[in-house]
């Protein structure tokens, strides 16, 4: 049992997915689900604390060892993205199902929990796998799940945002794959680490700088960094509120954690950063990200399209980090990544809590939120706090080690850039609490707190953001091993 | 009324023709080009004909959708059922060599359930697809 | 023969897809795609990819241009003029496909033995296989034992496009829910999609939503 | 119970009692005792600590680690005590007078009030006994959290608008300048923890260090160095006890008490005095002094008259630190003391008027001094600290300061501070003068209703003022902490 | 014979290039989705491409005593899966088209930015 436990963290919320469709009843379909999110959160602290113990784990798929089979090959970044996914949806899932119920039909139920455990899995599968072209087929798996999930939220619009986002999303992949295919054909192999092995032969060639070109602008296209973000705000705002949580918190992780994938263990630090000058194209992309899209996201009325446009600048901060190259940048980009997975979850969460109780998440109908849902605004301001990076939240740990890393390098005027950064979040989240706050609510709407079921999680999700962020000495050491480990030092 | 009923006779005689079809390809496929997902693709082409000459109405009494449905579910259940019962039997996820005391026996039936896991999905799955297009009225703007 | 024959197919792809482009009845479009899906399954018989063509004729061809046609029946099947003058796409593409050239202009020659991508992995498979798995179509034993598991994967892909199909398609409109009067309620069918900004106020429908 | 977790104790006192005044919240009686005793046992523990540091001892209380390296931690040392003392003691004096205050003004929402007040106080504590520049930052910016439902307290538009500059500011510096700062120091120096003689000496060029310096002074928006002094006289649109006890005491002297510490802990005093940066910065404060006066002179609003004072002589304070002298230093943390008590009894002067008499401007108090004397009695002693005129301790300190100029040479800043103490002379006693010798304004409603203010907020008044004049006969205790603080070891 | 060298590599660019305009030049949402799959169609041409060897045949093995040169099995393996994942991608965009053209009357990208506003 424990020794398939890599293939059982992927297999059985998959093999789940087909039976929750199959339940018929939304309740038991829920059920289902939950099993298979609880389960997937489970395996994924088991395989972190066995990869800690013992290092990589490899798991090689009906016995045939890589590279001639697929292997699942399991290190402290995988283990560590997968647990922030399957934690993610372990909260997301007792949620789901009060929110769900109300925002979508109750008949649709089954299906929906369906494709929630094919996302999930599909996010799972990616986070752990060592062969190149399984990353492609369980990137489909989770985003095809994605585009309809996202087609579910109520307004009409969501239809557009996620036929939006297949477009894109699809553009995206079929770069993927031409990256892979150009890899394959240099080296004929499409395991990663047999790959890593065989490029540096032949990365004179012009068809490697083009892999990685296609590559990166494929995870790119995923992963909604500036300029490529433009399917992911409307995805965000229209989607269902537990979907909006779900997906803003784990899909772009899983396409950062790709990133890095490629960036160090395939092509190897080296070569993306001396031969490609990657630095001098992702740095200003994730500058003008944090600074632009925090800016747009101050002039939005629908909070969570406001939230969404921040996460398009925090993306910025994951792709900063890694943009460094350094020990120390790569750790604040993995930090990070955890990091606002907490935070954006815990946000996304309270504004579906609004979408529950309100009916609208636009900033005038939030005036006095704060008497009559003081729970819910209780949690957006922990979240907002943590975006904005005070201290004892997950924000500050991520902005400490991000700053670190770029005065590391005497870039200090980029320090300079996260920190307006972060006072623009200050701005964006205090005109949400201002409006919360200070204006009386409409007394003819009668508006009750949210119910418990969707409290809770909000909840776990912002005292975790606490927690991480009081005592930031696991992640943070995890953060550095994985970073260690990605670039090959202190091993 | 002619042409509905030379259709209906050809189609008639035609559908057995591909479901054989189908099952060759299926079962050929270890030894030449076809496997589960190619017959899946034909099997689904073959009810999509009967719907087709014979009316939705009639295709979907052969075939309810909730049948259809649990056939797309299933096969993914099966496919990856092997690979949990060879899982139970010592083996690795999908090894099929644990499936038989001789592996190469053993390849064989895991490549063949396989493939029938393939075949049932991409049938249910392309049927499905076709219901749910054909079955939604257009609604007239 | 076979580089006759090759050179012949792409230059009618060509042709079909430049087709494509400019055709703007989509029922005519979507014929033209599945004769490009046909044309290349015939190159990928030239090319020895008979599992490839085979399901490219059958997917391609068949069940892809029946669902196409099924939409067209719903949807309608006029494509309007296009408005804007296509720079910034025609840029893009110019780009993206001059990179593509750049990259390919290094690459191992077409069909040649002795390239890298025919010397790691495959030869194990052609010649493993035999007595590993013991059946001969080495693509159906590298499918579904060797990358079964991607195999495994690709079910999951269909089923999941099944599970959204279904969530958006079954069992006739979504019903629509809105939040009034401080609780959600399902409207009537065929009351229309309204904005967020009118949500609160369900309206009559007037039958097209 | 160990030193160190008498530290902890002394820090998490208030916020027992902030969890009392919720749970009497129903009680008002009750809450108030609550936050009385509670704040009386905090200051006997504090006081409790001073014998602990006569000895030379340092107790310390490693919490936990946050990220590897860095740590929660308390350390007391001479200096942090000073500032402890000043704010444990005040406290319970405070809330005798707020009971007089908020009850006479009818004041809504007392529990919050008294809630945030115990926090913010908890705050302080921790600025105070801070180990390192970590956890310094931390509760510096805990406390302009804390203290933001305080400001607005109201809830007006006003308030609205005053919490935005509030917040805005003190913010922007801290995050923007203090933070780089603090990771920058990180950076070179591989500790943040508060050591004598500082921990950069040696590990940049004079012009990085000189930079770093400079964007601790600003990054402290607390200490109101101008430009970024906006925020002090928007805060004073709360309830005049927060005013008092935060806006004269709590809050600013965090500031002040930052830059002293960093001056002595961080830069260490021979650092400082080789760092062009830091007569640059003298002079800044120098100008803030000066136009502090200037602009204190000109408000007619009492309140605003005070917060402007409150610039200027917090300036004091900091040109003490940039003396980069003993006599700057001890001058510097003596007028901690000095300022606190002498300032907090102006303001409770001032909320007397308005309690009493609803009176705010200036101009119209003629004759006041006739009903209230007691009132205008303390606000003449209070002033007379502040000016540094015998009898009142101020005079102490600020002659430390100007020894200390003339130690450094700097006979230019010594006359600027002669310069603000002859505007301070006609600005504050302006009020008393007017008060007692001038004949009430014809049209003034100071009908017979008006008498002394209640006499919880009396006793307050009379406490602090005699404790203003006692320092002036006693103030070996300040005296001796700051040479402790300055000399570095036992006495 | 004609030698083909990098053409057909070349040949199968213009290809995609074409599938990729129609995908992001045009407004109608069936002919992007049309552009998609030509795009997707023509990448399967290209690892087709790398797989084939000069003189070889289909990688199915035979029973002969002679050596037989079989074609690179594992790009048809790959691209098998591929053109499964095409066309669950087309399913689903179709039935959103579906979906938009029942909420907004139209499937065209512009009248549909007008119907939002």
């Amino acid at each position: 049992m424990s020794q398939h436990l890599p293939v059982l963290l992927v297999a059985v919320p998959l093999f789940l997915a087909p039976v929750a469709a199959l339940v018929g009843r939304w309740k038991l379909a829920w059920a289902v689900a939950a099993a298979g999110c609880w389960w997937a959160f489970a395996a994924s602290i088991m395989l972190l604390r066995r990869v800690m113990d013992e290092g990589t784990i490899h798991y090689a798929m009906g016995g045939w060892e890589a590279p001639y089979g697929i292997e699942y090959r399991i290190d402290l970044v995988s283990a560590f993205v997968a647990l922030i996914v399957a934690a993610i949806g372990a909260v997301v899932i007792p949620y789901a199902r009060t929110s769900i119920a109300k925002e979508v039909s109750e008949d649709r139920g089954a299906l929906f929990y369906s494709a929630f455990l094919l996302c999930l899995s599909g996010l799972l599968g990616i986070s752990v796998t060592g062969d190149v072209f399984n990353v492609f087929v369980f990137l489909e798996v989770s985003s095809l799940s994605a585009y309809a999930m996202i087609a579910l939220g109520q307004d009409r619009r969501a239809l557009t945002a996620a036929f939006q986002y297949l477009i894109m999303g699809s553009t995206g992949a079929t770069f993927i794959v031409i990256g892979i295919g150009l890899l394959y054909v240099m080296t004929g192999t499409l395991n990663m680490a047999d790959l890593a092995e065989r490029l540096p032969a032949v990365s004179d060639n012009r068809t490697i700088p083009v892999a990685f070109t296609f590559l990166t602008v494929g995870i790119t296209l995923k992963l909604a960094l500036f300029p490529l973000h433009l399917w992911l705000p409307n995805a965000y705002t229209y989607a269902p509120s537990a979907v909006t949580a779900f997906i803003a918190s784990t899909a772009t992780k899983v396409a950062v954690y790709l990133l890095l994938r490629f960036f160090f263990t395939v092509f190897g630090a080296a070569f993306a950063f001396e031969q490609m000058q990657l630095d001098m194209v992702l740095m200003p992309l994730a500058l003008v990200a944090i600074l632009g899209m925090s800016l747009v996201a101050i002039y939005q009325e629908n909070v969570k399209r406001l939230l969404a446009f921040s996460s398009v600048a925090q993306i910025g901060y994951m792709v900063l980090g890694i943009s460094f190259g350094s020990v120390l940048g790569v750790t604040s980009g993995i930090l990070h990544l955890f990091n606002h997975a907490l935070m954006k979850g815990a946000l996304f969460m309270a504004m579906g809590c609004v979408m529950y109780s309100v009916g609208s998440v636009r900033i005038e109908k939030m005036a006095g939120l704060g008497k009559v849902m003081p729970w819910t605004m209780a949690a957006f301001v922990g979240g907002g706090l943590s975006l904005i990076g005070v201290p004892f939240t997950v924000g500050f740990v991520s902005k400490w080690y991000l700053v670190q890393a770029a005065l590391e390098q005497g870039m200090w005027p980029v320090a300079a850039v996260v920190m307006v950064g972060s006072l623009m979040a200050l701005v964006y989240i205090w005109k949400v609490v201002e409006v919360a706050y200070f204006q009386a609510a409409d007394p003819d709407h009668q508006i009750r707190e949210a119910p418990l079921s969707m409290l809770v999680p909000t909840w776990v999700l912002v005292l975790a953001s606490f927690y991480f962020g009081i005592d930031a000495s696991t992640t943070a050491s995890i953060a550095t091993r994985a970073a260690e480990t990605l670039l090959g030092v202190g091993l | 009324m002619d042409d509905r009923v030379i259709l209906r006779i050809g189609a008639k005689i035609l559908i057995p023709f591909i479901l054989l079809f189908a099952l060759y390809v299926q079962f050929h496929g270890d030894y030449g080009p076809g496997g589960g997902f190619q017959a899946g693709v034909i099997f689904a082409a073959a009810f999509v004909l009967y719907a087709l000459v014979f009316g939705l109405g009639n295709a979907v009494k052969v075939l309810p959708p909730q049948a259809v449905y649990v056939c797309g579910a299933l096969g993914v259940m099966i496919y990856m059922g092997v690979g949990f019962v060879t899982m139970a039997l010592g083996g690795a996820f999908l090894d099929y060599n644990v499936l038989a005391p001789d592996p190469t026996h053993g390849q064989h039936y895991g490549i063949l359930a396989v493939e029938l896991g393939v075949l049932v999905t991409v049938f249910g799955v392309m049927v499905a697809l076709f219901y749910a297009f054909a079955g939604r009225r257009r609604l007239d703007l | 023969m076979t580089g006759f024959v090759d050179v012949a197919l792409l230059i009618l792809l060509a042709v079909t897809g430049v087709a494509i482009i400019r055709q703007r009845n989509l029922f005519a479009a979507v014929m033209l795609a599945g004769i490009y899906s046909l044309v290349s399954a015939g190159l990928f018989v030239v090319m020895d990819a008979v599992d490839v063509a085979f399901t490219e004729a059958a997917v391609g061809a068949g069940i892809s241009t029946v669902l196409m046609l099924g939409t067209l029946a719903l949807v309608g099947y006029k494509e309007h003029k296009p408005q804007h003058t296509p720079i910034l796409p025609m840029f893009v593409v110019l780009v993206t496909g001059g990179i593509l050239v750049y990259g390919t202009s290094e690459m191992p020659r077409y069909g040649e033995a002795d390239n890298p991508v025919h010397l790691h992995v495959a030869p194990h498979y052609l010649e493993e296989s035999e007595h590993e798995i013991h059946i001969p179509n080495v693509v159906t034993s590298v499918l579904a034992s060797y990358r079964g598991y991607d195999t495994m994967g690709e079910t999951a892909v269909i089923f999941a496009a099944m599970v959204g199909v279904l969530l958006l398609l079954s069992r006739g409109p979504l019903p629509l829910r809105v939040f009034h009067k401080g609780q959600w309620v399902t409207l009537p069918p065929g009351a229309r999609h309204e904005d967020p900004p009118r949500a609160g106020v369900p309206e009559e429908g007037d039958g097209d939503g | 119970m160990s030193v160190g977790l008498l530290v902890g104790f002394c820090v998490l006192l208030p916020v027992l009692g902030a969890v009392l005044v919720l749970v009497l919240r129903n009680y008002p009686n009750a809450r108030e005792a609550a936050t009385l005793l509670v704040g009386a046992a905090t200051f006997y523990h504090v006081l409790g600590l001073l014998h602990y540091i006569r000895e030379g001892a340092r107790p310390r209380l490693d919490l936990l680690e946050v990220v590897p390296g860095v740590q929660l931690a308390f350390e007391v040392e001479p200096l942090g005590l000073v500032f402890a003392l000043v704010a444990s003691f005040l406290w319970p004096v405070t809330t005798l007078y707020s009971i007089g205050y908020m009850r006479g003004h009818h004041e809504e929402n007392q529990t919050r009030f008294f809630f945030f007040f115990a926090i913010a106080i908890a705050g302080a504590l921790g600025v105070a006994f801070s180990a390192n520049l970590f956890t310094l930052f931390a509760f510096y910016e805990f406390l302009t959290f804390c203290t933001f439902p305080l400001v607005t307290h109201h809830q007006t538009e006003e308030a609205k608008k005053a919490g935005r500059i509030y917040l805005g500011i003190l913010l922007s510096t801290s995050v923007g300048f203090q933070l780089i700062a603090i990771i920058w120091t990180w950076q070179l120096a591989g500790t943040v923890e508060f050591t004598e003689g500082g921990i950069l000496a040696g590990t940049a060029s004079a012009g990085v260090l000189g930079a770093i310096l400079i964007l601790f002074v600003f990054g402290v928006g607390k200490a109101a160095v101008m430009p970024f002094h906006r925020w002090l006289p928007a805060a004073m649109v709360a309830p005049t006890p927060v005013s008092a006890l935060l806006h004269a005491v709590a809050v600013v002297k965090a500031g002040v008490f930052t830059v002293l510490k960093v001056s002595l802990y961080v830069f260490g005093i021979d650092l400082l005095a080789t760092l062009a940066a830091t007569d640059w910065l003298a002079w800044a404060a120098g100008a803030t002094i000066i136009l502090g006066s200037l602009v204190a002179f000109k408000q007619d609003n009492l309140k605003a008259r005070l917060a402007y004072s409150t610039i200027s002589q917090l300036s004091y304070i900091v040109l003490g630190a940039l003396l980069a002298n003993e006599w700057g230093i001890i001058g510097g943390g003596m007028h901690i003391a000095m300022h606190a008590f002498g300032k907090i009894t102006l303001f409770f002067a001032a909320g007397a008027i308005m309690v009493a008499a609803h009176e705010k401007k200036i101009s119209r108090m003629h004759g006041l001094g006739r009903t209230m004397p007691i009132t205008f009695a303390a606000f003449f002693v209070g002033s007379l600290s502040i000016i540094g005129l015998p009898p009142a301790g101020g005079s102490w300190s600020k002659w430390f300061l100007g020894m200390g100029t003339l130690e450094a040479g700097q006979y230019g800043l010594l006359v600027v501070l002669m310069l603000s103490s002859l505007l301070g002379l006609y600005y504050l006693l302006e009020v008393p003068v007017k008060a007692f010798f001038f004949a009430p304004p014809d049209d003034a409603h100071h009908g017979p209703g008006i008498k002394e203010a209640p006499l919880p907020s009396l006793i307050a008044i009379v406490i602090t003022a005699s404790a203003t004049v006692a320092f002036f006969f006693w103030p070996d205790l300040w005296h001796e902490l700051m040479t402790l603080a300055v000399s570095g070891g036992a006495s | 014979m004609i030698d083909v060298g990098l053409f057909n590599y070349w040949a199968v660019i213009v290809l995609m290039m074409v599938g990729f305009y129609t995908l992001i030049a045009r407004g109608n949402l069936v002919k992007k989705l049309i552009g998609l799959n030509v795009f997707q169609t023509s990448v399967i041409m290209m690892y087709v491409t790398m797989g084939k060897i000069e003189g070889g045949t289909a990688p199915i093995l035979v029973e002969s005593g002679e050596h037989v040169v079989y074609s690179n099995p594992i790009p048809h393996v790959l691209m098998l899966t591929a053109i499964v994942v095409g066309v669950a991608t087309l399913a689903l965009g179709l039935s959103l088209v579906v979906r938009i053209n029942e909420a907004y009357g139209t499937i065209e990208e512009d009248a549909i930015m007008d119907e939002a506003l």
